[in-house]
């Protein structure tokens, strides 16, 4: 018996107007078809897809990310196989491999690394195989080695956060950042975004401190124990991902800190950090959608028939900040 | 005398090595101490003192079981999977109250334990790769009981995590009872003794008509136990339990711990106040590198070095 | 005739360990041709001064000219290749190579790609082994071989490098009569060919045997040298143990008294038809209260695992142990613990002795449950108790604390002795229990069991040492590929008729090699 | 002191050589439990690879077996040098990280020329190695806590010049190093070949040279091995640098493979390489082990992976939950056969 099965009720009733929505497309980005990509059409019915998640789905980015692809699947009643990296990038190269070697005709992928995809993508060339990559970018070219690439822009992520936490600071002050785990280009991104618009906005805000919480909760409590330790006077965090804000919000709170005392921004949207945005100990947090299900096959769905379809599928992420948070509290995974 | 004049200088040598080798971990300590004293603002405040002290604990709570296990010239390095594992189960029993959670959570340690002690001594499998089985499938245990993180809103549990008597937070209370009891039961009782015998030399031990199988057994069940705790009390403090993160490489800091306090990996041997002191020392160091932002490349490699530094110190004096 | 050419000369050598003047200001000189017999009590120097020699240990101070030039080397491998070739006292081979590959290790014949010569390699391992006696399949790991046979591996691999000196720590410690007559025509053809050797034993007889000349140490220090015919073996053992000859002569060599009475004529052990298989195959033994019944055997004969199935160290297939009227549960050591049979096991060093504990800690391991209540340990009850062993036994320590490893052998002994006597058992099963110690010590632990039999404890005595067995035993039972042979009682316990009984039909030769051949 | 517990003095090394009734058999048991113990693994591969290619249609597949055999390399080469590194008693846990610096800096390197590329990365890993040696060796500290703090050490070397892991060099297409990384030869790709040519290598000098003589006498038993004047410090310098060389390679073997130096590589793979070497037969203890033995290791545990991804529907966890106790099951089954023939 769990302490709060009730509230575990309210996720599913939301979920379904919390669908992605895609960016205007920019005018001239560049699409795809199959015959550019040289595969040929299939009717996805009948069509085997596999999908490649590329960390264990305990989290809820990413519980949310594999069950909104299964769903779909399902829904559309198509074949799906499933493979988890488990954090480890040479089983998801192995992962991909073995897809295909059990027929996959279409591919998903949810890239652990942007970089060193070569022989997969060489192996789906081989069979023709088209290849969708969500949530982050597989560097190549697109509509030559995949199809297309359907994500949130990270960097856009970072500045958006800025943007958030220069309105919650007043643009003063010192603001610490926790990164997420090193040699991930999400961390990356989401430092570059943060900090360039930092420079180009708000020239008296100062990042004065960078320490890895690795994405986890426990992590971030501990580096923020310690830097509220050794600055008392930070005026904001920013948590490149929800967990570490919350473990930021746990430090705060052990240290006898108030809600809103340092103003937190993080990144994701997950159900318990937007909670702490109605709650007051977060004050703003940039949505990540996780639910690439239906977008995904859609855009399979397209190219298959012979649709164009574009290359970068680039995500409307939301926002939640003490103004909605209460209200779309139900949109949150 | 000449001859007493000659062997002075070799001698004193000799005795700062000797001391070295047995208060270097503790000269660690106050060395970086005094460094962050002096070099790093608001380091000398009771506040801070407190948080290196509640971060330290489960790793120190660890450390003390991993000193039992390496004693018996064992280690164990299922001990993060364990603390993932207590968290799972504690979030799956919490509503029924804290302590039969916590019960279940005992009986669930209980038989990773069981199966490390029953897979090293009844087997003979290598305690290395037997525990890394239990690593592997511990943390699986885990995550099939719990998919993910779960927050946990239990006033209890709260207050296990950063309550305190007379100021002193529960962790380190507990944490401190803990090793004292420990030890204890290296030092003084029949228990310490023939752990020890065993580490030293199983052969001898077996003939002597020690019970080593139940050692053995009992020392990976109170490793197990120990690394419970550890999970409960960081579960308590984070109040979320997160079996996919809790513990990771835990193993690895408990044993650096144990092993730059100056515990031998060979066994026969169990320094329980070294093992505190090489738990406070990695602290320090991590704690000093974040406080003054310094990159995580630094912090591995600063880590690296201490380590080889401390172990180094430590080392039993080579060829005579 | 011209003296022989000075091989060794070694001047003043002096090495210290914490608390230990191990050997001090030690002169020693070597001629070509020279069988030297270096000995002394139980941690008298003999193993560090060798040591000292062949570059395992730094002198503290001295020198060593070796083929005249001054030496000094940094590792045994140094001291191999300028010719001292050595049979160390424990460290010996490596049991999981096979036979071939230990004998040749550092020096294996190579093809001309540079890669090893496997064929060459064996022929010659075969070859050489012949000469000693031994006859197996070199391509077995070492282990496979019994101890005589690996011992006398190691001595091949001595005696095949180009040695100008060979010395030998108690080789013949673990060598059945037979293999020790092997020894010495090996150790006659190395004086014959103008090689030094250095021998060191606690057998007397084997010293007058071989040796021509003769250094005493005690405490470190050389008490004696000289010619070894000079000196008889009474005195001998005077200068060894520093005392007066008058002494010695009227304690005798062996403490043993040989007639002990069984106060009860039902028997305290009764252990039949114990089978372990490939090991034993059904022997049955039983002691009376004050009995001391001697088991006989060559080496491999069972009685090391008769002696472990008693005591419920290795597990049986059949057969049962009855103690005092109750029957034990078999394979395992803390039952048979607690109906009072207690093992002193045959290696000492890695079945005994737990090296990094300290005596205190050793003596009172196995008694530690009796000491402790709740399992918290009495410290005043171990104290009492190990200090009142310390003295009976005269264990040489520097104080309780010092860790048992640093002891010297016949100590080590004793103090295992002293880990049992703490129990009180009502059997006491004594493997070898005065391999490796000095005279001095061995009639001590010679008449320790006497004393202990006096009182009642039913003994089991295990010795390679013909004369030990038959002065200390009531009763012989003799042994032979893990079967009780025969059986010797009163007047029938003589060397003669143990000796016999030992070969059995087969003489002694034959077997060993028809042994060795198989496989 | 240089007579440590270690040793093992020939009385208990004994082995039966008297046995009457049945002379031929202990030692006719004994070599084939030395060959189980040698080929257990093998028989168990072939086994779970029997069974796989009846349930799975895809398992027996050419394509199958070649990714299967590529993916395995790169571990099989580190499982290689962990090898003798294991015989000699020893351990070395930082070849996880050594194999991603080594794939960072081959494509680091790679920007200078095809010779400093691979050069680079057995150089360093191969330095790194050497300090392993040196402290194990000269110092005597414990082989575990040495090469934790490498792995530390070397990780951390990693994110530095990496940027702290937020640059990710590239390995130009076509170039020579990707070529020898993604081409095949025969059907199967460079990197199995490397690897089979490692091993042939690995095993003839284990079996055939006075070196590895050394390596198994040093874990046999060091101090008689010492007294017998095999290089003992030597020898453990040396495997030590071999391991560090060899996950230097594998590491740049693969970089080259995925044409970059991905910086998240190698996490836990210094347990996997153990995993695979002590399936393989080898004993931890050192002593006994066989190259061909790990080899197979590493072939089970990739076919493993395999057989889970082609059942396909477990849930992640689960997936662990398997890993964790078919690693336990092929331990207790090693052990049992190694216990039989230690009775010899
Ligand atoms: N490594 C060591 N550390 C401390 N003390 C030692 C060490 N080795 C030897 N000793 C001490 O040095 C002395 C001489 O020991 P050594 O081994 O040379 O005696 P030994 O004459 O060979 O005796 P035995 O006949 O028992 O072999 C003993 O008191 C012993 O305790
Ligand atoms: N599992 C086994 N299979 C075959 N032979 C074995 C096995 N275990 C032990 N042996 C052999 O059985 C023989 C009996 O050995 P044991 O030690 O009992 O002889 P012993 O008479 O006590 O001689 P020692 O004087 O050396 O003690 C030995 O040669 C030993 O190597
Ligand atoms: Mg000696
Ligand atoms: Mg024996």
């Amino acid at each position: 018996k769990s302490e709060d099965d009730a509230a575990d009720g309210k996720k599913s009733t939301a979920a379904a107007d919390a669908g992605q929505k895609v960016a205007e497309p920019k005018p001239g980005s560049k699409t795809c078809t199959v015959d550019a990509y040289g595969g040929k059409k299939i009717d996805l019915k009948d069509a085997t897809v596999g999908f490649s998640q590329s960390e264990k789905e305990a989290n809820p980015f990413r519980i949310a990310e594999t069950q909104s692809i299964k769903d779909e699947a399902a829904k559309r009643g198509v074949k799906l196989l499933t493979a988890n990296a488990q954090s480890q990038f040479s089983k998801q190269i192995s992962d991909v491999q073995d897809l295909l070697a059990k027929g996959a005709d279409l591919l998903v992928i949810a890239p652990l690394n942007s970089d060193g995809w070569d022989p997969v993508l060489q192996a789906a060339a081989a069979k023709k195989v088209p290849i969708v990559t969500i949530d982050r970018k597989i560097n190549a070219t697109a509509c030559k080695d995949y199809v297309s690439f359907i994500a949130s822009d990270f960097v856009e992520q970072g500045r958006r956060a800025a943007d958030q936490m220069i309105e919650a600071t007043g643009g003063k002050g010192e603001v610490a950042i926790l990164l997420g785990s090193a040699g991930n280009n999400v961390t990356t991104e989401r430092t570059k975004g943060f900090k360039e618009r930092v420079a180009e906005k708000a020239p008296g805000l100062k990042v004065v401190f960078e320490q890895t919480g690795d994405f986890t909760r426990e992590k971030g409590q501990q580096v923020t124990e310690q830097l509220i330790q050794s600055k008392p006077g930070i005026a904001g965090i920013y948590a490149e991902n929800d967990e570490m804000g919350l473990g930021a919000v746990a430090a705060l709170k052990g240290a006898g800190k108030k809600a809103g005392d340092v103003k937190i921004v993080t990144v994701d949207g997950t159900r318990n950090a937007v909670q702490g945005v109605v709650d007051g100990w977060i004050s703003g947090v940039i949505e990540s959608n996780p639910r690439f299900g239906p977008l995904a096959f859609q855009t399979l769905d397209d190219f298959t028939q012979g649709k164009d379809v574009a290359q970068d599928i680039i995500i409307q992420d939301g926002a939640y900040d003490d103004g909605n948070a209460e209200q779309d509290l139900g949109k949150a995974y | 005398m000449a001859e007493a004049a000659l062997k002075t200088v070799p001698l004193d040598k000799a005795r700062a090595l000797q001391w070295l080798q047995r208060y270097g971990v503790y000269a660690g300590v106050a060395l970086l101490l005094v460094v962050n004293i002096v070099i790093t603002p608001h380091f000398l405040s009771a506040e801070n003192f407190r948080t290196q002290a509640v971060q330290v604990a489960p790793v120190i709570i660890v450390a003390l079981g991993m000193a039992l296990v390496i004693g018996t010239e064992g280690v164990d390095l299922s001990v993060g999977a364990v603390m993932a594992l207590a968290a799972s189960v504690t979030a799956l029993y919490l509503g029924y109250g804290l302590l039969p959670a916590l019960l279940v959570v005992a009986l669930f340690a209980a038989g990773v334990g069981l199966a490390n002690g029953a897979l090293v001594a009844l087997v003979g499998v290598q305690p290395i790769v037997a525990t890394l089985a239990l690593m592997v499938g511990g943390r699986g245990l885990a995550l099939v009981l719990l998919p993910q993180l779960k927050d946990l809103r239990n006033p209890q549990l709260a207050s296990l995590g950063s309550g305190d008597v007379l100021g002193i937070p529960y962790l380190i209370l507990i944490a401190a009872v803990l090793a004292l009891l420990v030890a204890f039961t290296v030092r003084r009782t029949t228990f310490g003794r023939q752990l020890l015998a065993i580490g030293d030399s199983r052969p001898a031990a077996q003939l002597a008509g020690l019970p080593v199988r139940r050692v053995l057994i009992v020392v990976y069940v109170v490793s197990a136990l120990l690394a419970a705790v550890a999970g409960v009390l960081a579960t308590a403090r984070l109040q979320a339990s997160d079996p996919t993160s809790l513990g990771n490489l835990m193993e690895l800091s408990a044993i650096t711990a144990v092993v730059v306090g100056g515990t031998p990996l060979t066994g026969g041997r169990v320094n329980i106040a070294g093992t505190v002191a090489g738990a406070v020392l990695i602290q320090l160091l991590t704690a000093t590198l974040i406080k003054h932002d310094l990159p995580p490349s630094w912090t591995q490699i600063a880590q690296a070095v201490v380590i080889v530094a401390a172990v180094y110190a430590a080392r039993g004096r080579g060829k005579r | 005739m011209a003296p022989p050419a000075e091989v060794l000369a070694v001047r003043g050598l002096s090495k210290a360990f914490p608390g230990v003047r191990a050997l001090d200001d030690v002169d020693l000189t070597l001629h070509a041709g020279e069988v030297h017999a270096l000995i002394g009590e139980n941690g008298a120097g003999k193993s560090t001064l060798i040591k000292l020699l062949t570059g395992v240990y730094r002198p503290d101070a001295g020198d060593i000219v070796f083929q005249g030039r001054p030496v000094s080397f940094a590792t045994p491998l140094e001291a191999q290749k300028a010719g001292i070739s050595t049979i160390y006292q424990e460290v010996n081979l490596i049991p999981l190579l096979s036979v071939a590959r230990n004998l040749f290790l550092g020096r294996e014949p190579r093809n001309r790609f540079g890669l090893l010569d496997f064929a060459r390699m064996h022929r010659e391992a075969e070859e050489t082994l012949r000469g000693y006696g031994v006859r197996v399949d070199v391509r077995r790991p070492l282990r496979s071989l019994g101890v005589g046979a690996q011992q006398m591996v190691a001595l091949a691999r001595a005696v095949a490098s180009e040695a100008r000196i060979v010395i030998m720590d108690e080789p013949t410690s673990s060598l059945e009569p037979r293999e020790v007559e092997t020894l010495f025509s090996v150790i006659r053809r190395l004086r014959d060919e103008g090689i030094a050797v250095v021998y060191v034993s606690h057998r007397l007889d084997e010293l007058y045997a071989v040796c021509d000349t003769v250094t005493v140490l005690r405490d470190g220090r050389r008490v004696h040298h000289g010619r070894l015919a000079d000196l008889d073996r009474l005195s001998l053992v005077s200068t060894m143990l520093g005392r007066e000859l008058g002494e010695v002569r009227s304690e005798g060599l062996t403490k043993f008294t040989g007639d002990h009475h069984a106060t009860d004529t039902r028997p305290v052990l009764e252990a039949t038809d114990l089978t372990v298989p490939h090991q034993l195959h059904g022997v049955s033994v039983s002691i009376r209260p004050g009995e001391v019944v001697g088991l006989g055997g060559l080496l491999g004969s069972g009685r090391t695992e008769t002696a472990k199935a008693i005591s419920g160290a290795l597990p049986l297939s059949s057969g049962r142990v009855v103690v005092a009227g109750a029957p034990l549960r078999g394979g395992s050591t803390p039952a048979a613990i607690r109906a009072g049979v207690s093992l002193l096991p045959e290696d000492r060093k890695s079945e005994g002795i737990v090296p990094g504990l300290s005596v205190r800690e050793n003596i009172s391991l196995a008694v530690l449950p009796r000491l402790s209540r709740f399992g918290l340990v009495s410290e005043a009850r171990v104290d009492s108790i190990v200090n009142t062993f310390i003295e009976r036994l005269r264990i040489k320590a520097s104080s309780p604390q010092q860790k048992v490893g640093e002891l010297s052998g016949g100590n080590q002994q004793k103090v295992l002795l002293a880990r049992w006597l703490a129990m009180n058992p009502k059997v006491l099963l004594l493997d070898e229990p005065t391999r490796g110690i000095d005279v001095g010590a061995k009639a001590e632990v010679q008449k320790l069991v006497d004393e202990l039999a006096a009182d009642g404890l039913g003994v089991l005595l295990i010795s390679s040492d013909l004369e030990e067995l038959i002065e200390g035993s009531d009763r012989v039972v003799v042994l032979k590929d893990g079967a009780v042979v025969g059986e010797l009682t009163g007047d029938e316990v003589t060397e003669d008729k143990l000796m016999r009984t030992i070969a059995g039909d087969t003489p002694a030769r034959d077997a060993v090699e028809e042994a060795a051949t198989d496989g | 002191m240089t007579v440590t517990k270690t040793q093992t003095p020939v009385s208990v090394a004994k082995g039966r050589q008297a046995e009457g009734a049945e002379p031929a058999g202990p030692a006719r048991s004994e070599r084939l439990s030395a060959l189980v113990q040698q080929h257990g693994a093998l028989a168990v591969l072939v086994i779970v690879s029997l069974v796989a290619t009846f349930s799975f249609d895809s398992f027996a597949t050419g394509d199958n077996v070649s990714n299967m055999a590529t993916s395995s390399a790169f571990l099989a080469i580190v499982a290689l040098g962990m090898t003798f590194v294991i015989i000699t008693g020893g351990i070395d846990l930082s070849v996880g990280s050594l194999f991603a610096l080594g794939g960072v800096l081959a494509a680091w390197g790679s920007r200078h020329g095809t010779l400093v590329a691979l050069l680079l990365p057995l150089v360093v890993c191969g330095a790194v190695g050497v300090v392993n040696g040196l402290l194990v060796a000269r110092s005597r500290l414990a082989p575990f806590i040495v090469t934790l703090a490498a792995m530390l050490g070397a990780r951390g070397l990693m994110l530095a010049i990496t940027d702290e892991g937020a640059n990710t060099y590239l390995i130009g297409k076509g170039s020579f190093l990707a070529e020898l990384g993604q081409g095949t030869t025969f059907g199967l790709g460079n990197p199995v070949w490397i690897m089979l040519a490692l091993f042939v290598a690995g095993a003839v000098v284990l079996r055939r040279t006075r070196f590895g003589q050394h390596v198994y006498a040093v874990g046999g038993n060091e101090d008689a091995a010492a007294l017998m004047g095999a290089p003992v410090a030597r020898t453990k310098i040396l495997v030590y640098t071999l391991s560090g060389v060899l996950a230097g390679l594998a590491g740049a073997l693969n970089a080259a493979w995925l044409a970059s130096g991905v910086t998240i590589l190698g996490n836990g793979m210094e347990l996997e390489a153990i995993s695979a070497v002590v399936i393989g037969g080898t004993l931890l203890t050192g002593g006994l082990g066989y190259v061909s033995g790990s080899l197979v290791g590493v072939l089970l545990l990739k076919v493993i992976q395999n057989v889970i991804n082609q059942i396909g529907s477990l849930d992640s966890s689960y997936q662990q939950v398997v890993s964790g106790a078919f690693l336990a099951v092929v331990v207790v089954a090693q052990t049992w056969l190694g216990r039989r023939r230690q009775l010899m």
